[in-house]
């Protein structure tokens, strides 16, 4: 069984945001909704590394635990997915999430908050493969195309990488390996535990 | 660029002077962090500024503006004193050595220190790093070319590859990372005011060269223009074009320049653009051919501007040359979108009202190929003349059959060529030139040696030494019939030489006999046509460091420098810097490109990077009552001024100001947007850096110097 | 490097037989999309994905019919591959040229948004001339006539070197010869581009 | 000779680079472990870092326990008040003697709207909390907006409420006393209970609904508004829910005590008339 996961290389990532754009251009994704960003540390300084965060679909996500409609689930590849249509909007996920995944684009009444919107890791919704509904709501579903995520595919130095555990595992163990570094890849002990 | 972008993975170790490839050119990262992982090679980087490539440096190297060429030329001192030059290259490749190794030995660690303000050790370990991880592959920008002596600077850059022995190997090489998609094939083309198609020059022989190419009479084009001599003469050029109409400098035309086409052409990129824009307002006719309205649009405030929407070149057809002088095609991906058109099209249209679309049109039927055609047919300089249209799309057709480290084709119909044709590519079988000046391969297979252009014989002014230029005995590539130096290819076809034979027998007959048509010579140290036959540093004309100007001063004024007078020693004040304290430096962001047409019109590149500031080192931002976020102003010594918030960061040291040049739309803090037609201002605007960019411009190519200019900083 | 290592490894291997549930997923996931990426099997897809994958609509592609059309980014000179997908004549998505030798399918964030060019809403639809301080729309007829009259005008009256052309370092190398060429039949050497600065 | 001159080179270029190589251990750092690590950990502080405090106690607090509590609230206490009901049953007065007016028409519009609001308020936040019962969508969705609107019109209301019966509800020293007793209620004679207009258990409700009542407003706007830090977003999710569940419990008791536990005394708050024999028990010390 496949395991879906998110990695970013921080001693390649350039800051460039290729991968939020890219997102964003896929996905049609309205402008204030940030389902991936990247953060730099030290700017302007030795040791200034960047980093490109998503929802980095956690095995025991706390978004799933805290929805009150169980508007959030997770596949059996480690997929964790939003159904817009059950979702209300009422952020406790964001404020479960540890990585700010969870965006709120505003909604049609007194501004309040329109349904939540995250990284589908490029895998749509729960709405019929490939129908007009899936790409309004949640844009692409390369994953049922047999495609990787459009960040991890388009990222400028390929740092960011996203694909079956085992082999994001294996490629960043070599990388690491012929650097003579250390093998942390970040944000892995949070969001999976190791 | 000599080599490719791919190449750069068998470097051993980088130096980038005046780059900032992370977020100029993000892509080229993948391979330089592949050699920085795998090869363990260290990635110098020589700029002003802590930029996002010294984020993923080894080595940090803080330069002053404006003193690269003595940090180089005290990096080949020190090199040189240490015995580290690569002697059987300089012996065999290079020509007037012991000339250069005179002038370089002056620069001494401690007096590079002076100039530059890197301390000595540094510039002792980077002169290491460089000499114990060869190959080197130097790379610079814009910060090495936009100085008054931007043109000595990149001639120290290709002097230190010399020593070291750099060129013409496999991850060496002096690989500049070209701007725009493709300046790389309008350069060659020549869209320049000092130059026809494939750098012919503007002589005589080049008129006549290119009037058989396009296959109308000579007289027919002298008849066009407004005397004979005005054919060589070089015209103004974009940097200083404005002068042409206001008058206010001297200029050596007969008339004043009274209308303007700015076609895909973003017009803030200009320094002291406040000036641009006066001399926008005093045209008889300004015609705009752009997909977006520029922020000439905003700032021309007269009846007589025309816009033209083009198409964007997604929309249209054509090749594009990259950095690494690939050359690939761009294939239309949708028509036109609403009442734009194409390049093309509106050129027919205005050549067709004009009254000379016969002649122009002659050869040209099918729109482009057959264009392509004619650039094959007539630039032969730099061997053009292989990439013909099928070819490049055969290549784009089955790039996946590239390798990736060498760039050259494994089987499949393009079986051991080289990705796009990278020029010279001399015959239409010929694989393409991936590694410039490398004569470990045959000419046919893409090998070559150093151009012989200048003589086979020259004695120099500096020494009195006479010196050959060819290549020495046994230098050659592989399967030469000549086994050393040799002169360029004439006379194979009477009255021709290789560049103007369009029959093209000449290079056909070169390469049968494995031979490189343009000769075999060495590469030169010293230029006897400069002011500066070997390089050296002057200080900006703007110099925050008075006490170098006399050691060190600039050139003499230039009056005819394309058809305007141009100062330097007039202009070099060494009092200015009592009242404009900074040195000012510009620079790109990843999110933007050129002026920001495009980009400041895209919604998404918009919300990432919406506004526009200049980095100020927290001290000295502190020292002036700044706050983070602030507004402020700053003001150049020509009365230019933005207003812009202020961004603490120690990306800058706290003598100096970067901005981006993207922005637009405000003018001196007071905004256009009503000016732009309605609907169509750009998402986010702001006041233009290049208001602030001071006077100056190389001695040689007019290139403005915005990197080193001076200012004076304020609370808003 | 990784890329040539993953795929001399016997990792495909153990891949294929690690994907078990969709061969069709399977096979078209086996075109390995980039070093950093080769990293995705297809994904084993279970729970509410299973059925649908299974179904005839997961045989639909996401955009039928479209074609795919290889380019260029149109940004800095890297000279990154685009795959433009296009349905009936609109560009619908930037696909990921991940086999490009130069750029690999990577993108910075302006090549990222190549679709954008096309679309913008800020893009000029119509030629217009600016009359009394307010911008008018014209048409290209009247643009091209008004234009060229004023240039001849220009020409007889001052001589060709009264105009000046800022060529484009952004447009075809076609056209940009076109630009030089242009500049040398109107008889004028006034004619440069971005390289300058 | 020449044949040791090649090794001889390559032998020193060797010991050369070594001994480079290892004077540039300073240069190369970048690619040891350090500062990969040290960046993790910086990045790591920087998102999970802040998590560890409240959005923990958040996430552990909303994934189980605020629904059980409120499945608690909405459970037992009208257990316990059916319990009530069966076991010691409802006091009865009589309406037939002389009526003392009460409650004038604006403190009754008042108490309506506040009341309205207030059990949509309450309807509409179980609602929430319990979604998943509905599978989520339209009905918690627009209960949201509903929420939202009560909550303005019920803070407006609030304010009155205040203003007009602040004066009335200071605590006063036998409210304790009302307290020990709990106001009679667990025994079925009609002994009379210290209490004026307002009876202790009124008082604490009525501050509740006013006080408790402003701060679920500033958390609720929190939520609302999500404009804040993360943490606190968190505390005020956290707030609003543990209030919240003190409020529905109360607001239960308000229903069972105007509905059931007094008959006919919601009466009161439709004509304004309380009867003299109900006075006399429960609210002695009013002064007619």
């Amino acid at each position: 069984m496949g395991r879906m996961k998110f990695l970013c290389d921080i001693e390649r990532c350039i800051d460039c945001s290729g991968c939020v754009v890219a997102c964003k251009e896929g996905h049609h994704i309205p402008v204030g909704v940030n389902r991936r960003r990247v953060i730099t540390i030290n700017q302007g300084k030795p040791g200034e590394k960047s980093i490109s965060v998503a929802c980095m679909h956690c095995a025991d996500a706390p978004c799933i635990a805290v929805c009150p409609v169980d508007a959030i689930y997770q596949r059996d590849d480690g997929i964790v997915l939003v159904s817009k249509d059950t979702c209300i909007g009422c952020g406790y996920c964001f404020m479960a999430c540890p990585f700010g995944a969870p965006q709120f684009p505003s909604g049609q009444v007194f501004g309040a908050r329109g349904a939540m919107d995250k990284c589908t890791f490029c895998a749509g919704g729960p709405e019929e493969t490939f129908s007009e509904k899936e790409k309004t709501l949640y844009g692409q579903n390369r994953i049922a195309e047999g495609k990787v995520p459009l960040c991890a595919a388009m990222c400028a130095t390929k740092s960011l990488l996203a694909g079956d555990a085992d082999e994001v595992a294996d490629v960043y163990r070599e990388r690491v390996f012929k650097r003579g570094s250390g093998t942390n890849a970040w944000g892995w002990d949070k969001a999976y535990k190791k | 660029m000599t080599n490719s972008l791919n190449d750069m993975r068998h470097a051993k170790s980088f130096i980038f002077i005046g780059s900032n490839a992370a977020e100029a050119h993000p892509i080229s990262m993948q391979h330089i962090l592949h050699a920085k992982e795998v090869n363990n090679a260290p990635i110098i980087v020589v700029d002003p500024r802590f930029t996002k490539l010294a984020a993923k440096a080894t080595e940090f190297v803080r330069i002053r503006p404006g003193s690269d060429c003595a940090f180089i030329m005290g990096l080949i001192n020190e090199i040189i004193q240490n015995g580290w030059e690569d002697k059987e290259f300089i012996s065999t490749r290079v020509a007037g050595y012991p000339e250069m190794v005179e002038v370089a030995s002056k620069y001494t660690p401690e007096e590079v220190e002076n100039i530059t303000g890197i301390p000595a050790d540094q510039v002792r370990k980077v002169a290491k790093i460089l000499a114990t991880n060869r190959p080197t592959s130097l790379t610079w920008c814009m910060g090495g070319t936009q100085h008054s002596i931007g043109s000595s600077i990149t001639r120290a850059f290709c002097i230190l590859q010399l020593v070291l022995g750099n060129m013409g190997k496999s991850g060496g090489g002096t690989n500049i990372f070209r701007g725009h998609d493709n300046v790389q094939g309008a350069t060659d083309m020549c869209v320049l005011a000092d130059n026809l198609p494939g750098y012919y020059g503007l002589s005589d022989g080049a008129w006549k060269h290119w009037c058989r190419v396009w296959d109308v009479d000579y007289d027919y084009i002298a008849s066009r223009f407004k005397e004979k001599e005005w054919m060589n003469a070089k015209g103004f050029t974009l940097a200083r074009w404005y002068e042409g109409v206001l008058g206010e400098e001297k200029i050596e035309q007969y008339t004043p320049i009274k209308a303007m086409i700015q076609w895909g052409c973003g017009s803030n990129s200009n320094s002291q653009y406040n000036r641009v824009v006066k001399a926008y307002n005093k045209l008889d006719l300004f015609v705009i051919i752009d997909p977006f309205p520029t922020m000439a649009a905003a700032t021309c405030t007269t009846d007589n501007v025309y816009l033209l929407p083009c198409s964007s070149q997604y929309e249209t057809s054509g090749s594009v040359t990259s950095t690494s002088r690939q050359i690939q095609w761009r294939h239309k991906i949708v028509d036109p979108i609403g009442g734009c058109r194409d390049d093309y099209t509106i050129m027919k249209d205005l050549v067709g009202r004009l009254g000379f679309a016969d002649e122009f049109y002659k050869n040209i039927k099918e729109v482009p190929e057959d264009i392509t055609r004619e650039i094959n047919k007539g630039t032969l300089t730099i061997g053009y003349n292989g990439q013909t249209p099928e070819r490049i799309k055969k290549h784009m057709e089955n790039w996946h059959t590239f390798d990736i480290e060498t760039l050259q084709a494994k089987g499949g119909p393009c079986d051991g060529e080289y990705y796009g044709m990278p020029w010279p590519c001399w015959t239409d079988t010929h694989p393409g030139t991936p590694i410039l000046y490398d004569i470990s391969k045959s000419v046919a297979e893409g090998g070559l040696p150093f151009r012989n252009r200048f003589g086979l014989e020259t004695s120099y002014v500096m020494s009195g030494r006479a010196e050959g230029q060819l290549a020495a005995a046994g230098v050659c590539n592989p399967g030469s019939e000549v086994k050393g130096g040799y002169a360029e290819f004439k006379d194979v076809v009477p009255g021709t030489n290789w560049k103007t034979d369009l029959s093209q027998k000449t290079i056909k007959d070169a390469l049968a006999r494995g031979m490189a048509p343009f000769g075999n010579a060495r590469a030169r140290c010293v230029v006897w046509t400069f002011p500066d036959q070997v390089p050296i540093h002057r200080e900006p004309l703007h110099s925050p460091r008075p006490d170098l100007i006399e050691k060190y001063p600039t050139y003499e004024d230039k009056p005819n420098h394309f058809r305007v007078f141009t100062r330097y020693k007039s202009e070099q004040n060494p009092d200015m810097v009592k009242e404009f304290p900074y040195v000012l430096t510009t620079g790109r962001m990843v999110e933007h490109m050129g002026g920001g047409a495009e980009t400041r019109s895209n919604k998404y590149l918009s919300e990432l990077q919406p506004e526009m500031y200049a980095e100020i080192n927290p001290v000295l931002g502190n020292n002036l009552g700044l706050r983070d976020g602030e507004m402020m102003w700053i003001e150049s010594p020509e009365g230019g001024k933005v207003k812009v918030k202020a961004f603490f960061t120690e990306r800058v040291d706290d003598k100096t100001i970067f901005m981006p040049y993207h922005f637009g739309g405000t003018l001196m803090g007071e905004s256009l947007a009503g000016n732009y037609p309605a609907g169509h201002e750009p998402y986010i605007m702001g006041d233009s850096a290049n208001v602030c960019t001071n006077y100056g411009y190389d001695i040689i190519t007019q290139i403005q110097a915005t990197k080193d200019g001076l200012c004076k900083v304020s609370r808003a | 490097m990784a890329q040539r290592k993953i795929h001399s490894s016997s990792t495909i291997g153990t891949k294929t037989s690690r994907v078990t549930l969709n061969p069709k997923v399977a096979r078209r996931s086996f075109l390995k999309l980039s070093v950093a990426t080769a990293a995705l099997t297809g994904a084993a897809m279970t729970t509410r994905m299973t059925a649908k994958a299974a179904s005839p609509a997961a045989a639909k592609a996401a955009y039928p019919d479209s074609k795919m059309v290889r380019s260029i980014c149109t940004h800095c000179a890297v000279g990154c591959g685009i795959n433009a997908e296009v349905q009936n004549g609109v560009w619908v998505r930037q696909e990921v040229a991940q086999d490009h030798p130069v750029s690999r399918g990577g993108y910075c964030c302006k090549g990222a948004s190549a679709i954008d060019m096309v679309t913008s809403e800020k893009r000029l639809k119509s030629p217009m001339k600016r009359v009394n301080g307010k911008w008018q729309k014209i048409t290209w007829d009247q643009a091209m006539s008004e234009v060229s009259a004023k240039l001849t005008a220009i020409r007889e009256k001052d001589g060709p070197d009264a105009l000046h052309l800022n060529g484009s370092a952004k447009v075809s190398t076609e056209m940009a010869y076109l630009q030089r060429k242009f500049a040398a039949f109107w008889g004028s050497n006034n004619v440069d581009h971005q390289a300058r600065i | 000779m020449k044949k040791l001159i090649l090794p001889g080179c390559i032998l020193f270029w060797a010991m050369a680079a070594l001994a480079i190589a290892q004077s540039q251990g300073q240069l190369l750092t970048s690619f040891s472990p350090g500062p990969s690590t040290a960046a993790f950990h910086e990045i790591n502080g920087l998102f999970t870092g802040d998590w560890q405090q409240y959005g923990q106690l958040f996430t552990s607090l909303q994934s189980k326990l605020f629904s059980q509590i409120f499945l608690l609230v909405i459970t037992v206490v009208p257990l316990i008040f059916l319990l009530h009901y069966i076991v010691i049953g409802p006091m009865v007065f009589s309406h037939e003697g002389k009526q003392v007016y009460y409650f004038n028409l604006f403190a009754r519009c008042i108490h309506w709207v506040a009341g309205i609001s207030f059990a949509l308020l309450v309807i509409t936040g179980l609602l929430i909390i319990f979604g998943s019962w509905v599978g989520g969508g339209t009905l918690p969705r627009s209960g949201r907006i509903v929420h939202l609107i009560s909550a303005v019109v019920f803070s407006g209301s609030a304010v009155f409420m205040l203003l007009i019966w602040a004066k009335d509800m200071i605590f006063t020293p036998y409210d304790f006393l009302w307290m020990l007793i709990l106001g009679g209620y667990l025994s079925k004679e009609k002994k009379p209970v210290p209490a004026g207009r307002f009876n202790a258990g009124q008082k604490c409700w009525f501050w509740l609904a006013t006080m408790g009542g402003a701060a679920m407003a500033v958390t609720g706007y929190f939520l609302y508004s999500f404009q804040g830090s993360p943490d606190t977003l968190r505390l005020s999710a956290i707030i609003h829910n543990a209030l919240g569940a003190v409020m529905v419990a109360v607001f239960f008791v308000h229903l069972y005590m105007s509905l059931f536990a007094i008959k006919g005394a919601i009466h009161s708050m439709i004509s304004g008339y309380k009867p003299e024999a109900e006075l006399k028990i429960l609210h002695p010390r009013f002064k007619i």
